[in-house]
C-alpha cells in the first residue's frame, strides 16, 4: 500500500545515486516538482529514462546528476531546444552525457513489455533508419508462424518511476484524467514508484476518461500541489507557457543557468 | 518575408501552412505533429475538411480544438477529442496497423529522396556538431501512414542531397527501396515549404518541383536546394492565399 | 465512417460462409442478437472465434454453422456446461467441430496481435501445461535480450468481429462502458466489424469508465435494443439469470434444441 | 450431507467455503474464479480480511461486491472496484508480472502434485469421455500468482494419482519441476475440500492431508482420494464453523 509523504521524504527514500529514474508524463502532468527535489539532494550518476525530455530534464542534466539519458525526443515544446542537454551532448558540460535514443512507439513498448512482465516487446518500427546502427537495444526478431522480421526492444525496468496525477485518497489509491500518456505502464515498470499529485481527498469521485492507480501498485505518495508547474494539471492548472520561453535564454547559458541551480537549490522553491 | 498580391500581405509562413491545408480532403485521418504540421492540419479542418480525423501522438484521436494547441499535450487536444487513449494504445493499436492516411511531419534536414533527419547535423552521431530533439514518432508515423507530407522551411541547410542521418525513412536512395524493406505506406508523396510544392518522381522518387508559390522563381527555389534539383515539365503556381483562409489561419493563431 | 443499418442487412453484407467470426463480450454485453441473426440467416462453415463461448455459440454449434472453435472457455456461466458444444465434440452431431483451444491471456494477446497490425504476441503461458502439446498455434520465442524462452501466439485477425455496446452516434462513433473486455481489440483485429447497440443517441455524453470507438473503425452500426440479452447491459438491463438456467435443459436434448432452433429461425423473436 | 455439531447445522459445503475464506489473510491480493473460490473470497472480505483485493479476470481490481457475483462479468464487479480495466490488461499488466499473491482456482481434476485438469476427462484429447469448459485464465493464474489455493469437491473421481490432461500446471511430478520450468509463484500451496485440507510434502511436493474436518475420517478421506494418500504426523482438526461465520456466508448466498 502507498505510504502518503513528504516529497523531500519520498525523494531521500527512493532515488538513490546511480538508479535508473524515469519521470513521465507527455507534456501534461510533468512531475517537475519532483525533479527539483532530485537537485536539490544532489543525486549523482542518475540514469535518467523519459520519452519526451523538456525543461525538467534539461535542468537534471545542467545540475550534474545524469550520467545517461534514455529518451526519444528531447526539446523545449513549441520553443526549441534543450541547450543544457545539447552542452552536455556537444560539449560534456557539465559532464559527458550518454544517450540511449529510440522513437516514441519503441519507448512506449518498452514501458509496455516492463509493466507486463516481459523482457522484450515486438514492434513494427524503425525500418530503414539510422536509429539501429547507433542504439544497442534495437535488434531484430522473427515471427514464429509467418517467418517476418519485425523490432524488438527491451523491458524498461526503472529503480524509480515518478509521475504526478491529480488526486490521491488517503489510502493512496492515484487518479489521474485528461491525457494519460505512459504514465501507467511507467509505474507498473519499475521496481518502486513515487507519485506527487495536487490534492490528497477523502474519496476519488469518478471522473471522465480518469483511470485509477491502486494504492497497491504504487510505493510512495506526496501531496505537491502545482508539482506539474509549468506543465499544467487538467481541471487543476494550466500550462505556463511563459516559463517555458524564459527557460530558453536560462539555458543558453552556462552562468545563468548557475544562477537559476544556485536559487533552486537554496530557497527550495522551484524558480 | 512578405509578398505582396493585388490585395493580400500574408507571410512565405502563411503560405506554406496555407498549401499544406489545401493538401488535407475531407475525411482523411491525419496524424499530426506540434508545429506547421498542426497549423495547416486545423486550417483544413476549419476551412474545406470540416470532418479531417486529427490523430495526435499523446492520445487524442479525432481532436477539434478551436485554437492551436501550445503542445502536443496541450489539454484541448483530450477535451475535444472523440476518444482520448494512452501514448502506447496511439502506437500500437492506430499508427502501427496502418490506420492513418496522412502523417504531417516536420524536419530539420529532409534530402532528395525525402528522408529525413531530426536527430544530429554532422557526420559523427557520437560528437555532432548539433544536437537536434531526436526521433519522437516520426520513424513509425513514416512507415506507417499510407502518405507522408512534410513541410519544412527551404534553405540549402534543410534541403540537403543526403541527410546526415536518416531518423525517418523516406524513399531510400529511390527506385522501390521502401518496397524492398516492406514498409507499409507510401512515403513521402508531398513536400510542402516556403517557397513551393514538391512530389517524388514516380519512377525515381527523387523529389521534384511540381509547384511555385506566387512571386517565387525557379532560380530563387535552386538557391535553396541542395542538390540539383528537377523541376516538372507542367510546373505549377500555387494560388495565393484567400482572404477566407487567412482569416481562418489568423484566428486561429490569435486565439492561441 | 460506420454506416447504420439494420441487424439482417448488416449480418447479410458482413458475415459470408466460410468466414472467420468473433462475437466477442466477456459475460457483459454479448452480442446474442446478432448471433442468432446468423443462426436465421443459415451461415455454414463459420470459424467463431471467442474467448468465453457460451449459449450463443452452443446455439450457432448445434444449428450447424460453425466447422470450428477458436475458444479458451466454453460453459454456461454459474450452470455447467454447454451440452451442443459437447455434443459436437464427442459425438460430431450435427457436425464435427474442429477446436483450436487456449487460455484466456493467449486469446487477449492474440486480440492484441491482431488490433496492433503484428502477425503474434509473446507471453508468460502455457508453461508445463498439455495445451502446448494439442494445440499449434501455441509455438515458443527467444528474447533477443536476455535469451529467456517465451510462448508466442499469433495474431487473431476476424473476417468479421461482431460486438454489442451501449449507445451509438449518428455518425457512427460507438461508446461502451463497464467492463469492457476484449472488444475494442476484437474490432480492431478484425477485417470488418458489426456493433450492435441499445440505442442511437443525438449525442455521445460521457460515462465514468466509457470508451470511444470512433466511427472509422468501425463498418457497421445497427440498433438492436436488448440485443445482449441474456446477458447484460450496464446502465441498460440486467442480467437474465433464468434464461441461463432454462438453457441447460434445452442443450442436453437435442429434440429440444430443435424445437427451440425451429422456433429462433421462423419467429424472428430470438426465444 | 449436513454435519451437526453441538448447535449449528452447516453443510460439507459451507465448511469447505468457510474452510478457504479462513486461508486468505488481510491485505492479500487474491485473483478469484466465480463459483467456490469467490464465495470463499467473498466470505473473507467480508469477516477476517475486509482489505483483501479481489481481482477478478473480467477487469475488476479491488471488487467489493455485496452479493456473490452471477458471473465473472457481472456488473456488481465494475460498479465496486478500484479500478476497471480491459481483459489483456488484467492478464498482461496485473497477473503476469506476478503482482497478486494468491489465485485461487477450481478444479474437475487434481492430481497428487496439484496439477488442475479442466479441458478433458480421458486419454484421448480429440475423442474425450467428457469435455470441461477448458483453460479460462487459469494456466497464467497457476504459473504468476505468489500461492495457488484449489477448491475443490473430493472424489475418486476428482481427486486422482494423475490428471488426464494438464490444464494448469502444479508440481508437475514434484521435486523441483516448477523451478525447472522457470514458473516465478511457489503453485498449489493449500489444497481446500469439503473433507478436508492438503498441502504439498515440503520435499517430495505431493499433497499430504493435514487437517480433517470436524466429523470426518481419515478412512473417508482415503475413499475419497485417488491415490495412496499421506497423512500428516500432526493431523489437525478443522474448527467448525462459528454462527459469525455461517451468517456472513448466508447472507451473501441470499443476497445473489
Amino acid at each position: 500500500m502507498a505510504e502518503i509523504v513528504s516529497l523531500a521524504d519520498a525523494v531521500a527514500e527512493l532515488v538513490r545515486d546511480g538508479d535508473v529514474v524515469a519521470l513521465e508524463g507527455f507534456t501534461h502532468l510533468i512531475p517537475v516538482a519532483a525533479g527539483h527535489e532530485i537537485i536539490r539532494q544532489r543525486r549523482r550518476d542518475l540514469t535518467l529514462v523519459r520519452m519526451t525530455p523538456d525543461i525538467v530534464y534539461d535542468q537534471l542534466i545542467g545540475a550534474g546528476c545524469a550520467r545517461k539519458l534514455i529518451f526519444s525526443w528531447g526539446g523545449n515544446p513549441g520553443v526549441g531546444s534543450l541547450h543544457r542537454f545539447r552542452d552536455a551532448v556537444q560539449n560534456g558540460w557539465p559532464e559527458p552525457l550518454e544517450i540511449e535514443e529510440h522513437s516514441h512507439a519503441g519507448m512506449a513498448n518498452r514501458y509496455v513489455a516492463g509493466a507486463s512482465g516481459l523482457p522484450f516487446a515486438v514492434l513494427r518500427g524503425y525500418t530503414g533508419t539510422d536509429l539501429a546502427s547507433v542504439t544497442s537495444t534495437i535488434k531484430q526478431i522473427t515471427c514464429p508462424f509467418t517467418g517476418e522480421r519485425l523490432a524488438a526492444v527491451p523491458a524498461i525496468n526503472a529503480d524509480v518511476s515518478i509521475i504526478h496525477a491529480q488526486r490521491a485518497d488517503r489510502a493512496g489509491n492515484v487518479q489521474l484524467w485528461g491525457l494519460v500518456g505512459v504514465q501507467k505502464e511507467a509505474v507498473l515498470a519499475a521496481k518502486r514508484s513515487l507519485v506527487t499529485v495536487e490534492e490528497v481527498v477523502d474519496e476519488l469521485e469518478p471522473v471522465d476518461g480518469g483511470i485509477v492507480l491502486p494504492s497497491w501498485a504504487v510505493t510512495r505518495v506526496a501531496e505537491v500541489p502545482g508539482g506539474a508547474h509549468p506543465s499544467y494539471a487538467q481541471g487543476y492548472s494550466e500550462r505556463d507557457n511563459g516559463y517555458y520561453a524564459e527557460w530558453d535564454p536560462i539555458s543558453r547559458d552556462r552562468a545563468e543557468f548557475e544562477k537559476w541551480l544556485e536559487r533552486t537549490r537554496t530557497t527550495g522553491v522551484p524558480a | 518575408m512578405s509578398t505582396a498580391t493585388t490585395e493580400l500581405t500574408y507571410t512565405s509562413d502563411e503560405m506554406m501552412s496555407i498549401a499544406a491545408a489545401r493538401a488535407l480532403s475531407a475525411g482523411q485521418r491525419c496524424f499530426v505533429g506540434i508545429g506547421l504540421p498542426s497549423t495547416a492540419a486545423n486550417v483544413a479542418r476549419r476551412s474545406h475538411a470540416p470532418d479531417l480525423v486529427l490523430i495526435y501522438e499523446s492520445g487524442a484521436l479525432g481532436a477539434k480544438p478551436d485554437r492551436l494547441p501550445a503542445s502536443i499535450g496541450d489539454g484541448i487536444l483530450a477535451e475535444t477529442a472523440d476518444a482520448v487513449v494512452s501514448v502506447p494504445e496511439v502506437f500500437n493499436y492506430w499508427l502501427q496497423p496502418g490506420r492513418i492516411d496522412v502523417g504531417f511531419l516536420g524536419a530539420a534536414q529532409l534530402d532528395k529522396f525525402g528522408n529525413i533527419n531530426t536527430t544530429v547535423i554532422g557526420d559523427d552521431y557520437a560528437n555532432p556538431v548539433v544536437r537536434l530533439p531526436g526521433a519522437g514518432g516520426a520513424p513509425e508515423i513514416a512507415a506507417s501512414c499510407h502518405e507522408v507530407y512534410v513541410i519544412v522551411r527551404q534553405s540549402k541547410r534543410s534541403f540537403v542531397d543526403r541527410v546526415d542521418f536518416v531518423t525517418s525513412f523516406g524513399h531510400g536512395r529511390g527506385n522501390g527501396d521502401r518496397a524492398r524493406l516492406g514498409l507499409p505506406g507510401a512515403g513521402p508523396t508531398l513536400v510542402i515549404t516556403d517557397l513551393g510544392v514538391y512530389r517524388p518522381d514516380e519512377h525515381t522518387s527523387e523529389l521534384t518541383l511540381t509547384a511555385l508559390h506566387p512571386g517565387v522563381t525557379v532560380e530563387q527555389v535552386r538557391e535553396a536546394t541542395g542538390w540539383q534539383l528537377r523541376v516538372a515539365d507542367e510546373l505549377a503556381r500555387t494560388p495565393a492565399p484567400t482572404s477566407d483562409e487567412l482569416a481562418v489561419l489568423r484566428a486561429l493563431k490569435e486565439a492561441s
